[in-house]
């Protein structure tokens, strides 16, 4: 086994699915000699040529609805999205025509289609290229969404995302690409990941953490701070794929837990955490000892300035702070 | 064929282009079957139109009544295992394209017989394996999907095309300038046909747009394109086979504009305070049907005898429809989530 | 005071104020000479003429950039998306600029822009007609969100998005329109019923049952009922504006009843109900004796034919048995 | 004027377009200040550019170097109150219309001092007072809002218009299209200033475009549109002001098409394998200020000597911006939740 970053084990499962399967392609914005506005993409236009790396004009609305027309008559696009606040600029063929074309007609088409795009902030890219959007597209019938956190789940939920014949959202974190502090050991040879199956990161017994992509690590940083400065053993858990959400993995972290924090970098208000806080509320009633709650940005748009920036994203300081004020 | 036959071809020119009068050439039997076609078309419509009527229809329906001959002759000038993507107003489109009347009328009755499980309706008809890539209730929805199904011809090599129906008013959509850029880059195998009827819902073509020919945008693209009377079947017909040709071999997109008009109020309830009578009585008077018959007639390929046969036994064929749609069951309930994912 | 529908009460709303203030204008598709996909604007285009009832291509991205745009250079626009769905067409101008021009700006300029929409199933239109997407836009900050349940709150509600400076959604629901179950006494002066405030449709003691839009008037059938066959008294709230929420107007009823049952039509996974949920579970810990639960649409798109359409879309009989699950 | 005049006003010919040569009968000290701008432009880039080197700048930047002309020929060309709308690449624009330097820099530097208070930076820059209506991060995000800015000039009639620059990769987008297609029915007081770089970050024109000229797009709108010499100030110059009349009496829209190019990488973090330094270089070759400058020597409006002081003028204004900006207070953290809402 090698050590990759985030970036590389996403590379490598495109590379790998597409020497696999010739279904397979890349269409999205200077992905090609480019590389990728972030470098994901660099050295796949030499291996598989242009027919295979697509490079397209600016036109987000017409990259999605080429893939989706492209999956349904036998293909496996990968379009990329550069930045996930431009799928509100495709935000009708991926909501209208991708997640609905199987259910309208009566489940006799699949669209096996992966679009994947950078989210998040923390790299001064202000409020149209820092967003967290995954509630608008987790909250769509007929999506998935996946939120990789690691460089090994980055690898196998890709593969299994291209393998599945629906329309996956990807959303990788910009902060994570090239972040040496969580490179892993990824293996070789292709894997699964499944779509649908949360992770525990961190076992604990104190409180039950949930995060999503980016949060993951800085509530893993807030748990071994906590740990080793308080003795407070923090339930790390991965949520991985926000829809098909897999709610049973919290549920029995809380029985043992009883108290459950919610850390996600979106808005807080009408995020997706909202829905795993209803969702744990309704059905873990009777294990919470204290209400649900959560961490999450700010309501405001991302801003610009370092200073207003780092106030608007949670860091591992409010992550603490959240898990002390549960537990006290 | 040989080269010698070819100062034989008949060629005729339509918008500036010289084009094969491929027509002329067909079995008498094919331009009879498209006649069949026009009447199911013609018939099916009415017949919808009597279910809303009756408040048999839950929803909406959009009525092709008065442009069959752009969907018969643009279908029938290309191949069965080509694909189409259609509209809002897609009955035509389908109905060309080869789908079965009962299995259509049952979808738009929400029976569990129909296209889609009644989970579709009209707006939503799709028959995936004919090729027929499905009907759509956003106005330009389908033409970036068109666009996906030729690069997937480019890629896969598998020698079809497509022809992606639009109306007028999807023309001014982001998604036609994107995806139509995408095709003439790419050179892609598809043919952009957009059914002018001269409105879009309420507005008029001619204060949604500031051009004569909505197929000049042809030059935004660099692409091929021409206007048509697209209440003449040999004239889309003769159009579309030419560029069957030229976009199967790789000489890239183009874009047809099918001048047409629908005879019928914009959806279930439009009092048409848009347009006068005497404007629709006109259009009336070019029914493309009227007018493929004539031909068929003068060239002596059908007598007036069998064409009312012809038309009974369509209404008849219509009739069983309605009556296996009448008579097909509804979904269950507990059927409700499923087919949202594969 | 005269009965008006929902409809003319928003007909109304507009014409006052476009009649008061010349800078209010109406900009959509098939507004004029057609009235509006539902009529909502019959007979204004006779009123205050084509420079003012502005007919549109159909291009709804455009729309909505052009109201943007006019409402930052002095206009009043109120712009009409004829089906909620196609939001999602126009998502980049309302999420990415309309939403975010003033905070990006540093406070220096104004968006008073409102954009009016038709949301919500039940008539048959299908997947690409029928949908609740006010989750979509509730999360993202520098929008207000409001959904009216009755002709007087359409009206008042309506008058107050126009006369705010700040981006307004105002979703409106086909099944109320011409209603005729709940026309009602409105003032034909102007008055405003004012952002940021849900309203207490009708007391009680045993239960809270908040909801919106149409899903207002099903929980006060439902709430009649259960009054009247088992004497329990639902304390029915009107969510009124998503954004901004009122979600003491809710902790104040849990306070009461110690419970609340939340209904949506959208469908229940990453839903606003969620938001209300967390909310309200983690500010009503205390007061909760039981698990805030919800009520909303399946998850799957809006399906065609009407037994399917009925089965996915909550009605009367789901409420009523919501409520009683929730007291039982 | 009297008419009397007309014949002796000096016309040129520019893209097939008769277009008075205004630029001649302009006052030398406008002529100096518009190069005093291309210096503020060039310079208040480089110093960004050392800003970026040293790792001051949180965020990325997109540098105007090299498409200086095109900016300040065009907001010359117009009134003080007209509006512009502005891209990713906005810096020059802003400039040209007047921006403060200090409180520019000061924005780039994340500073509250700033035009946004250090919510913005640079892809957000705005001042709606002076009619610049901002740059916008999103490619082709701006084009509605110009339109929707001319919109307002012609219901209030207050005599305005707007000139709305984007880039060529903004051309293929789906609001380019919708946008033009209103303001060309609507007949708005817009000029639509695409400038066209020969890249869209990586992808070169003539791989998203299959025509030659972008202003080719005109036919899909029936509007005006041309050509131009981008790196030309003159000639920028004399072709907005030409359709700054037009537009300022309602005759509709125009698209103009200004060559240029950039000369940096398309934001900090650029290997440029997209393009070789023979291009580049023999752009440079084309530097726009020194085409300019060269015009205004070879005219005897300015010697060498002023030039070199006014450019020395130029640099340590620049260095004062640059000062003023370093030394300027961050936002409070508590600031972050204002100015969601009026
Ligand atoms: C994106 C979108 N906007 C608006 C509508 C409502 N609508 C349905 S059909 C129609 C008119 C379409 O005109 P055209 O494309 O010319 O087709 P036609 O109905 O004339 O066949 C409109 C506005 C829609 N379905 N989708
Ligand atoms: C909608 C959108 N897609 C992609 C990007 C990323 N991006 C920023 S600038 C740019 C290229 C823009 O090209 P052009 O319009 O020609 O402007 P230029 O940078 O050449 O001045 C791209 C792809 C973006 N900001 N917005
Ligand atoms: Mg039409
Ligand atoms: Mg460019």
């Amino acid at each position: 086994m090698r050590e990759l970053t985030y970036l590389e084990a996403i590379r490598e499962a495109m590379q790998q699915k597409m020497r696999e399967d010739s279904s397979v392609y890349l269409i999205g914005e200077d992905i090609a000699e480019y590389g990728g506005a972030f470098g994901v993409t660099v050295g796949m236009l030499e291996e598989f040529g242009k027919e295979r790396i697509i490079n397209t004009p600016i036109s987000e609305e017409a990259i999605i609805g080429v893939a989706t027309g492209s999956a349904i008559t036998g293909m496996r696009p990968i379009a990329e999205i550069m930045f996930s606040d431009f799928i509100t600029i495709a935000m009708d063929q991926i909501a209208n025509q991708a997640a609905k074309i199987r259910y309208m007609f009566g489940g006799k088409a699949k669209v096996p289609l992966v679009i994947r795009t950078a989210g998040g902030g923390g790299t001064g890219a202000a409020a149209q290229h820092s967003q967290s959007l995954e509630a608008l597209v987790a909250h769509i019938p007929g999506l998935k969404v996946v939120m990789p956190s690691c460089p090994y789940d980055a690898k196998g939920l890709l593969i299994s995302s291209i393998n599945d014949d629906n329309p996956v959202i990807f959303i990788e974190h910009k902060l994570l690409y090239n972040n040496k502090k969580c490179i892993q050991n990824v293996p070789r040879q292709m894997y699964e990941v499944p779509l649908g199956k949360g992770d525990v990161k961190r076992e604990g017994s104190d409180i039950s953490v949930a995060a999503t992509s980016y949060m993951v690590q800085k509530s893993l940083e807030a748990a071994e701070k906590l740990s080793q400065e308080k003795g407070i053993e923090c339930e790390v858990i991965d949520i991985r794929t926000l829809r098909p959400l897999d709610i049973d993995i919290i549920l029995d972290s809380i029985k043992k837990t009883g108290r459950l924090l919610c850390v996600e970098e979106a808005p807080i208000f009408g995020g997706f955490m909202g829905e795993v806080s209803a969702q744990v509320s309704e059905k873990g009633f009777d294990w919470l000892d204290a209400p649900v709650v959560r961490v999450a940005g700010r309501n405001c748009p991302v801003p610009y300035s370092l200073v207003l920036e780092q106030e608007m994203i949670p860091g591992v300081s409010r992550i603490e702070k959240g898990i002390l004020n549960l537990l006290g | 064929m040989g080269n010698d036959l070819k100062a034989e071809k008949p060629y005729i020119t339509i918008d500036g282009y010289r084009v094969e009068d491929k027509f002329s050439g067909l079995d008498d039997s094919i331009k009879i079957e498209m006649l069949r076609k026009m009447y199911q078309i013609r018939h099916f419509e009415n017949e919808t139109e009597q279910f809303i009527i009756r408040g048999m229809i839950h929803g909406t329906c959009h009525l092709y009544t008065g442009e069959e001959a752009t969907a018969v002759g643009a279908i029938y000038a290309i191949n069965d295992d080509d694909y189409i993507t259609s509209t809002h107003r897609g009955h035509g489109h389908c109905i060309a394209k080869g789908a079965d009347l009962n299995i259509m009328m049952a979808e738009l009755l929400g029976k569990r017989t129909g296209y889609c499980k009644g989970k579709g309706g009209s707006m939503h008809i799709a028959d995936v394996d004919s090729g027929n890539l499905g009907a759509n209730g956003v106005v330009g929805g389908s033409i970036g999907i068109a666009t996906g199904a030729a690069l997937t011809c480019k890629m896969k090599r598998n020698g079809k095309i497509v022809v992606c129906f639009f109306g007028d008013g999807a023309a001014n959509q982001g998604i036609f300038h994107g995806s139509i850029n995408m095709a003439s880059i790419w050179d892609l195998p598809i043919i952009y046909l957009c059914e002018n009827n001269v409105y879009g819902m309420s507005t008029p073509v001619k204060e949604a747009f500031n051009i004569e020919k909505i197929s000049d945008r042809k030059y935004a693209y660099g692409i091929e394109g021409l206007t048509i009377d697209g209440n003449n079947l040999v004239e889309v017909f003769n159009t579309v086979s030419h560029f069957n040709g030229e976009c199967r071999v790789g000489r890239g997109p183009v874009l047809i504009e099918s001048l047409t008009y629908r005879w019928r109020g914009h959806s279930k309830s439009d009092a048409q305070v848009y347009r006068t009578r005497e404007e629709t009585k006109q259009w009336v008077g070019k029914d493309p049907i009227e007018r493929y018959k004539k031909i068929l007639i003068d060239q002596k390929i059908l007598i007036e005898k069998e064409d009312r046969d012809l038309e009974k036994e369509v209404i008849s064929q219509i009739k069983e429809a309605a009556k296996f749609a009448r008579e097909s069951p509804f979904p269950e309930p507990s059927e409700v989530e499923d087919d949202v994912y594969a």
